[in-house]
């Protein structure tokens, strides 16, 4: 395994499919990250221009059907998906990552236990659970943040446990075990550092999924509050107005494409990086 | 025996992840603020006409007392009626099952058949010349990152717009007018499958290039066999292990969340159905869906065990 | 005399496996086996004879089934309270050690478990370091950048560092080079006359075997089929068993 | 034994192959050049990193992409294969070569049943009394149990005997098998390379055994190679190489390894650890590790020249040759 | 459902499964893109206008309103006011339940019992006033007695809540009104799958001869507006209606898209929390101070693209100018917001935090609390909006009165006095969990009750609406405009510019393929 720096000299760069996504992802985030204090106008205020006007110098992305400037929109859209997502996602990789640890190595009843209730969580209709808890929390951050955890966490439970069970039977660990370290120790000093590189690889794969739910929420109407916009709003705001006023759609659906497909080609390298796969040529 | 050995901690197993569904999604039904009585009388709910309801339909029973007559009624085959229409759930749970089925076999089948033989092709040539940027990578990383509801706004808008032989909504059935029903299943299925292709791919690509890296493909190429024999006798087979999984994944989650694209493209599928009934606090609606739902989900995965310890023959085994 | 400091008595294990504990597997069966201090026990058979399990038995991670066991003449009790007097030397030298931990780290845990307080764990690391052949700068690696008999010396600097009573040698040199092997075998030896630790080495490798242990039990199929000094390896073995396993050295 | 006559069965010249690692190039062949002939058994001995398996995997280019020939050549049968096409090359490996992997299980294909895939092997469509007569060969007893088995249900000694049975199906001119054994248990280890050597003889074939085991093979080959650095540094008849070394490494091999030890004897092991080459190397590969270094040794890169019935890549090789058998220190 | 009609239905569709061509003259269809499906199935008990529409259909209404919202016979071909507690009724000759039975006396007297009676939880009870007693004068003849006078008891009957059903068949336990509909108006149901789609057949029986011009009248349920849009374009449904005002423009370039814009007696609402002690609307200067400063015309132009009209408590629909001057509706812009940051100076409440309440489904209602989150802050308010589930919603507002105030639409009816009385929280029951009660606002409202329409009455209802305005509880904002969107080569229609609420349809018997 190699370190982070290493990957990201040796993957990210070497590759332009991945210089690509990592650039993209780089723009989303600054742009997430610093979106508020940018000088590209108020994303809330309406009739800042014409109802549904089409994109022009002045309104880049053009306006929405209450007048508002689409472009801060789009930015405040990405904020919220983003962002939001991101924190579910890391909040849900540590639960994960404890649970699948406890599960991958102490076993038995534990194990059958947390299986049981991931396997819960899976069997579950994922967009089923997510208006469920949608309406028993209310429609906001909390619940979309909740929706994210719920549908990701079986994905570390399971990837945790089943590469816990590997590292559990190496030397080390039973070395640990006789030396008398503490099943928590085990588990904290031994296991944890092994198993951060699949969380890692997870952890880009639950973001794309997390802003697919993020979003595919608030197009259902139950992500962020108005008027405030995710990309998900965006989309449902602008999927009535297609006709008439098409960039709407266009411009956050591109954008939330391009923010999934970031995610996941850096999310590819990491992987790639990781558990670098060479197979061999048939001739 | 050995079938029954390996089937029968799985279906102990799915009991309780069943027990686990029916108790999260009753209770979470009944921690939903509002309820039928709202729905049905609008603004002019009095507290008595709530009382009124809630006794016609058991709500005003203590939530054991209520759990215990669900479960046991639907052990009976009685999944409730649905308080909207009066008509029992599990009819139209049966009439609406194949609905979804179709629509999950139209993404399924246009998933695997674009897919599996592109990951395949993919994944031997990732192989071959070393190089990361081929177009397996490309496709299934775009094919992950359009959200249906977005390809779904994009395609409603296109074939509407130019009326071309697609349409949307207007379900009929396939027994009734083949044709008419593929002129409103293709869309949605296809809208469905693209993230099952970019699903399948990427899995069938990692999968054949794991597969590539085992010694028995050296040892087949160093008997001077051609690609294509080692493809089709030993890679295709092998790569199939953990597709079948994915698959299953896929397809369990296309029977039971197919949600928005239901809702978007009006196919009246057991989503659709889950999606009202959650909205209309039709209690016996989702909770019956979801609990179908869980129940061919975790069939479906289960088989997808039987399937994938016929492929490989070590599975079996290893118990 | 002393007693020995491990002894198993006809100790059996049975493996449950099948829905509900159908079917059991004995892995051992009847074995009993003492190592006294400053003794190597050298246990030979083929894959799936239980040496194994008689290893884990051995250092407390597998309860008997049925049978006694004594560790320096009193009963085992629970492995926190063994702390700092059994250790390990297991098989592959890159599972060895915490690839995610500087060697001194990996060495120092057990000094760390048995509460021995930092200034005194860096001069014993220092010093243990040195009598496995190694620069305490190998303190400051990452098991990544060490070499397999390095790693494998490290892991038994880890295994003395505590100057345990007993230590098991689990295929411990079987995939070092011949070259690596012959370091590790005699260390191995010179460590053992220094710290008078009773030592069980588990390896299907005959040769291997006899060179660093005092006696030699053979397993086959869970039992113990001879069990004599090392010396009668070098001639003719009474077990047909034994004798095919010489013809291979 | 002197130079045969006849045209070498392989012949690899001055081979040079790198691996690329993303981060920089390391050699693990430095100039290995080799000849078998037929009808011989020639063991390639040498420890992890020294180039054998790359050599073995060379004579039919089953390297892995990011190995890349930086010189030399490859002659196998008459076929330049380090510039065969495709169809060519396969059509070598189909109709001259079979090989023989380390781990048999894994060389087996984990979902198909061994008789089909020995039928593969065997090309055509041998009816099962043919793959049974071929398992039978390989002193499989009840073969048609074993054709119905899967890999994993087979033990590894049995398993290596059917990939020993697919690598001869097609009677090949030269059997190249790396680290037959060292998967197996020692107790049938002989067992196994026994059946390899019968049925090299049976067949005519002439076989290649990689390996780290020199006293396995020392009962086994006709020819042993002894590899250091990416190179060939001894090559000759057992028996010479084996009882009077001429190259230090040879020599410090024999006596590190437990087994020829009498009771209470001490092994003696080489000091320091192997070169990892980066370029060529310009000097004794060995040289850092050697008891007998002088000088020259450092300075100057050894060439391959004949002495005692053998070949030697050493500076000092009339030194080891002349000194006393390697004695072992007394122990404690 | 009688047999025959499904008999032949299933014959045709088999027809069709095998490829058959139907001769052209077989039937006359029309198509009805419907945008929700109903709640529940009974007529008497439903609340929601989802539900009416398809009532409207099945079932009849002794009296009906015209395109100037004025009585109309219905089912009652005549009607007499003996004096202002009696009324006589005489059922049109021929008209007949779908299923052959004339309806009779009897059928009018149980109907009206089933609403009354507590047990169906009809909230129609209390819009008919207090009836003392019922009588069949003969089979065609009802007399009704009511305890006192009620000036809006007609207009009552003629909402679709108020339908005749067969009470002999509900009697005998042959029809179950909870989880069927069986009615004498123009159609029948002859199938339904929840969810997706109605078959409605023409009403063998139904009293206007020729009536119903189609044969058949499919109904396509089609929630998503774009799917609705796609199937009008697709030519696959004939008509339906929209909310959002930018649909017909949206549509405009498709050849054969008609559009018509039908005013509605329905109006979009604030509903304000007087009683909770939570809510910073407890204080009665904060609500004036958001009534001040709301801004409707924002509210019609942005949201409705000015295609509505302000409202007042009366609709406007209703075309009396009652309420109009009051302050404010008439004074400038800047003057309510300076007089209302007085207000909430004296409140001791600069920046009330409030939360505005939205059903989610309904995309136009939050659009209305976003432009009066912009049009609130200019007075100093801070608005948080909460889109919420409409089941939510409801139990919030109107069972829990746990909210600071809340957007949505609500009927109108067909009187502005009937409507004027939702002011009165005693007689709109439902309003209690968070309506204040001032006992003059009652006391007038029950007066005006009595009175006809006349100027009086206006004189009556601008002082109503001065006190509404004053205690700012339940604020109206902006009528509600139903866009129906037609495809003229398909299908002959008439609609009405106004009607009351969910009457969009009142002319379906004579919607007809376009030739």
């Amino acid at each position: 395994m190699s370190g982070v720096r290493q990957i990201a000299r040796r993957r990210l760069l070497g590759d332009g499919l991945t210089l690509f996504g990592a650039l993209a992802l780089g723009c989303l985030l600054f742009l997430g990250l610093f979106g508020p204090w940018l000088p590209l106008g108020d994303p809330l205020r309406i009739a800042a221009g014409p109802r549904l006007g089409a994109p022009s110098a002045q309104f880049l992305f053009g306006t929405d059907e209450l007048g508002r400037d689409f472009l801060p929109r789009v930015v405040q859209g990405i904020r919220s998906t983003f962002l939001l997502s991101a924190i579910a996602v890391a909040i849900t990789a540590v639960i994960g990552t404890l649970l699948g640890l406890a599960a991958g190595y102490l076993g038995r009843h534990t194990d059958q236990m947390i299986a049981r209730g991931a396997d819960i969580l899976f069997a579950f209709p994922a967009l089923v659970a997510g208006l469920l808890v949608a309406a028993v929390m209310g429609p906001g951050q909390a619940s979309a943040i909740t929706v994210i955890s719920i549908a990701t966490l079986p994905l570390f439970i399971r990837v945790v446990r089943s590469v816990t069970l590997g590292v559990a039977g190496r030397g080390f660990v039973t070395a640990a075990e006789v030396a008398g370290a503490s099943t928590l120790r085990v588990m904290l000093v031994h296991l944890l550092p092994n198993v951060m590189g699949a969380v890692m690889v997870q952890l880009t794969y639950a973001l794309s999924i997390g802003m697919i739910i993020e979003s595919a929420l608030s197009f259902l109407g139950l992500g962020v509050q108005p008027p405030d916009a995710s990309l998900g709003s965006l989309l449902r705001q602008g999927s009535a107005y297609l006709t008439i006023a098409p960039w709407m759609v266009l411009t956050s659906g591109a954008v939330l494409s391009l923010a999934i497909m970031s995610v996941n080609l850096v999310g590819d390298a990491v992987r790639d990086a990781l558990e670098p796969l060479k197979g061999r040529p048939l001739t | 025996m050995r079938l029954i050995a390996y089937l029968l901690p799985r279906i102990l197993a799915a009991l309780i992840t069943l027990f686990g569904v029916s108790v999260l999604v009753f209770l979470s039904l009944r921690l939903l603020p509002g309820g039928y009585a709202d729905i049905l009388l609008g603004p002019f709910v009095t507290p008595e006409a709530r009382a009124l309801i809630a006794q016609r339909y058991g709500l005003d029973q203590p939530l054991v007392v209520q759990y215990m007559r669900w479960v046991w009624a639907m052990l009976g085959g009685d999944f409730g009626v649905s308080m909207v229409t009066q008509r029992p759930v599990i009819a139209e749970l049966l009439r609406r099952a194949p609905v979804t089925l179709q629509l999950a076999l139209i993404a399924l089948t246009l998933a695997l058949v674009v897919g599996y033989p592109l990951g395949v092709l993919s994944g031997v040539r990732a192989a071959s010349r070393r190089r990361k940027r081929d177009f397996g990578r490309v496709v299934g990383a775009m094919g992950a990152s359009v959200p249906d509801f977005v390809l779904g706004s994009v395609l409603i808008f296109v074939f509407s717009v130019w009326s071309l032989w697609f349409r949307v909504g207007g379900y009929v059935p396939f027994g009734t007018d083949p044709v008419g029903n593929l002129r409103t299943m293709l869309l949605p299925g296809l809208t469905l499958s693209v993230f099952g292709v970019a699903l399948i791919l990427r899995t069938t690509r990692d999968t054949v290039l794991r597969v590539m890296t085992e010694p028995h493909i050296t040892a087949a190429v160093a008997r001077g066999a051609t690609p294509g024999a080692i493809i089709r006798c030993h890679i295709l087979r092998n790569a199939a292990i953990p597709v079948v999984t994915v698959v299953a994944t896929y397809f369990g989650f296309l029977l039971g969340g197919a949600v928005i694209v239901e809702v978007l493209f009006s196919v009246p599928g057991v989503g659709l159905y889950i999606f009202n009934g959650l909205l209309n606090r039709d209690y016996a609606i989702v909770q019956g869906g979801v609990l179908l739902a869980a129940v061919v989900f975790i069939t479906i995965n289960m088989l997808a065990d039987v399937l994938y310890a016929l492929i490989d023959p070590r599975v079996g085994a290893a118990r | 005399m002393q007693p020995p400091v491990i002894a198993l008595e006809q100790v059996t294990v049975t493996y449950r496996s099948g829905f509900l504990g159908g079917t059991g597997f004995d892995a051992l069966r009847g074995v009993s086996l003492s190592v006294g201090a400053g003794e190597t026990v050298g246990l030979v058979g083929e894959s799936g004879s239980g040496k194994t399990t008689l290893g884990r038995v051995c250092l407390g991670l597998l309860p008997p089934t049925s049978g006694q066991m004594r560790f320096g003449g009193e009963g085992f009790g629970k492995l926190r309270h063994r702390r700092g007097q059994l250790s390990v030397v297991l098989q592959h030298p890159e599972w060895a050690l915490n690839p995610r931990l500087r060697c001194g780290r990996s060495v120092e845990e057990p000094l760390v478990l048995t509460g021995v307080r930092a200034a005194e764990r860096r001069e014993r690391v220092a010093e243990i370091l040195h009598q496995v052949g190694l620069d305490p700068s190998f303190a400051a690696r990452l098991p990544g950048q060490l070499s397999g008999g390095q790693r494998q010396r490290i892991a038994i600097a880890r295994a003395l560092v505590t100057n345990p009573r007993f230590i098991v040698f689990d295929e411990a040199v079987s995939a070092l080079d011949v070259s690596v092997q012959a370091q590790v075998l005699n260390l191995i030896r010179d460590l053992q006359e220094r710290h008078g630790f009773g030592a069980l080495f588990i390896s299907h490798d005959l040769a291997a075997t006899r060179y660093v242990s005092h006696r030699i039990a053979v397993m086959l199929n869970g039992e113990i089929v001879e069990d004599g000094p090392s010396g009668l390896f070098y001639g003719t073995p009474e077990h047909p068993y034994s004798r095919a396993l010489l013809a291979a050295v | 034994m002197t130079a045969r006559a006849q045209e070498p069965l392989v012949d690899i010249a001055d081979l040079v192959i790198g691996y690329d690692t993303g981060t920089r190039q390391v050699r693990a062949l430095d100039g290995a050049s080799l000849q078998v002939f037929d009808d011989e058994t020639l063991a390639i001995v040498g420890e992890s990193g020294s180039g054998k398996t790359t050599l073995g995997m060379a004579a039919g280019r089953l390297l892995p992409p990011e190995a890349q020939l930086l010189g030399g050549r490859i002659n196998v049968s008459g076929v330049d294969v380090t510039s065969a096409d495709d169809a060519a090359l396969r059509r070598l490996r189909h109709d001259r070569l079979g090989f023989v992997f380390q781990n048999p299980t894994a060389a087996l294909d984990p979902t198909m049943r061994i008789g089909r895939q020995v039928a593969l092997a065997m090309g055509g469509r041998p009816g099962p009394e043919a793959i049974a007569e071929l398992l039978s060969r390989a002193e499989l007893n009840e073969p048609q149990r074993i054709m119905r088995a899967f890999p994993h249900e087979l033990s590894g000694g049995m398993a290596q005997r059917v990939v020993i049975a697919m690598a001869i199906a097609r009677q090949p001119h030269l059997l190249i098998a790396d680290e037959p054994t060292a998967s197996l248990d020692a107790s049938i280890r002989e067992k196994v390379m026994a059946t390899l050597g019968r049925l090299r003889a049976e067949s005519g074939a002439s076989l290649v055994i990689l390996s780290h085991d020199l006293r396995l093979i020392a009962r086994h080959a006709d020819r042993v190679a002894v590899m250091y650095g990416g190179r060939i540094v001894e090559l000759g008849p057992v028996v010479q190489v084996m009882q009077a070394p001429a190259h230090p490494y040879t020599n410090a091999l024999l006596a590190a390894a437990a087994g020829n030890e009498a009771p209470g004897e001490r092994l003696r092991p080489i000091p320091g650890t192997p070169p990892v080459l980066e370029a060529r190397c310009e000097a004794c590969a060995y040289a850092p590790r050697c008891a007998l270094r002088q000088p020259r040794c450092e300075a100057e890169r050894p060439e391959a020249r004949r002495l005692a019935g053998r070949e030697v890549v050493c500076h000092r090789a009339e030194a080891v040759i002349g000194a006393e058998q390697p004695t072992r220190q007394e122990a404690r | 459902m009688p047999g025959t009609p499904r008999t032949s239905l299933s014959a045709l569709a088999i027809m069709a499964g095998l490829g058959l061509a139907l001769p052209a003259t077989a039937e006359s269809v029309i198509t009805w893109g419907k945008p929700a499906e109903i709640t529940g199935f009974d007529v008497h008990v439903a609340g929601t206008v989802a539900s009416w529409e398809m009532y409207q259909m099945v079932y009849e209404t002794l009296l009906t309103t015209d395109d100037d919202l004025n009585l109309q016979p219905g089912l009652a071909e005549s009607w007499e006011e003996v004096s202002q507690t009696r009324f006589i009724f005489t059922l049109r000759e021929g008209a007949a339940f779908s299923n052959g039975r004339v309806v009779d006396a009897q059928d009018v007297i149980g109907s009206i019992e089933r609403i009354r009676n507590p047990e169906t939880a009809s909230y129609w009870a209390h819009q008919l006033g207090e009836i003392v007693s019922m009588e069949a004068l003969d089979d065609r003849r009802v007399a009704v007695d009511l305890a006192r006078p009620h000036a809006t008891f007609l207009p009552a009957l003629a909402h679709i809540t108020a339908a005749i059903i067969p009470v002999q068949e509900y009697q005998a336990g042959e029809f179950n009104p909870e989880s069927e509909m069986l009615g004498s108006g123009p159609f029948m149901v002859s199938a339904h799958n929840q969810d997706e789609s109605w078959t409605l057949l023409r009403n063998p029986h139904y009293g206007r001869d020729g009536y119903p011009r189609a044969d058949r009248m499919n109904v396509a349920i089609i929630p998503d507006e774009s799917a609705r849009m796609a199937a009008l374009r697709d030519g696959r449904i004939d008509f339906t209606t929209f909310e959002n005002p930018d649909a017909p423009q949206m549509l405009g370039t498709t050849a054969g898209v008609a559009h018509h814009p039908i005013q509605t007696t329905n109006y979009y609402r604030f509903d304000v929390n007087a009683l909770s002690e939570d809510s910073a609307f407890h204080d009665r200067r904060v609500r004036q101070a958001m009534n001040l400063s709301l801004d409707r015309d924002a509210i019609n132009m942005l949201v409705f693209n000015g295609t509505s009209a302000v409202d007042y408590p009366v609709p406007a629909a209703f075309g009396t100018d009652a309420c109009h001057d009051l302050d404010t509706y008439a004074l400038p812009r800047e003057e309510r917001l300076a007089r209302a940051r007085e207000l909430l100076a004296e409140a001791g409440q600069p920046a009330p935090r409030v939360e505005l309440m939205a059903a989610s489904a309904n995309p136009v209602l939050v659009r209305i609390a976003e432009v009066a989150q912009q049009s609130l802050a200019e007075a100093g308010f801070d608005v948080r909006i909460a889109a919420v589930p409409t089941a939510e919603y409801l139990q919030r507002v109107f069972t829990d009165g746990d909210f600071d105030f809340s957007a949505s639409w609500l009927a109108g009816y067909t009187d502005p006095s009937m409507v004027i009385q939702w002011w009165n929280p005693n007689f709109a029951v439902w309003n209690l969990a968070f309506q204040e009660e001032v006992p003059e606002l009652s006391e007038a409202l029950a007066a005006v009750r009595s009175v006809p329409d006349s100027p009086e009455r206006d004189e009556a209802l601008r002082d109503i609406c001065a006190m509404i305005d004053e205690g700012a509880n339940l604020l109206a904002l902006v009528s509600k405009v139903d866009y129906v969107v037609y495809r003229s080569d398909q299908v002959e229609v008439r609609l009405a510019d106004r009607t009351g609420s969910a009457n969009t349809w009142q002319y379906i018997a004579e919607f007809a393929p376009a030739e």
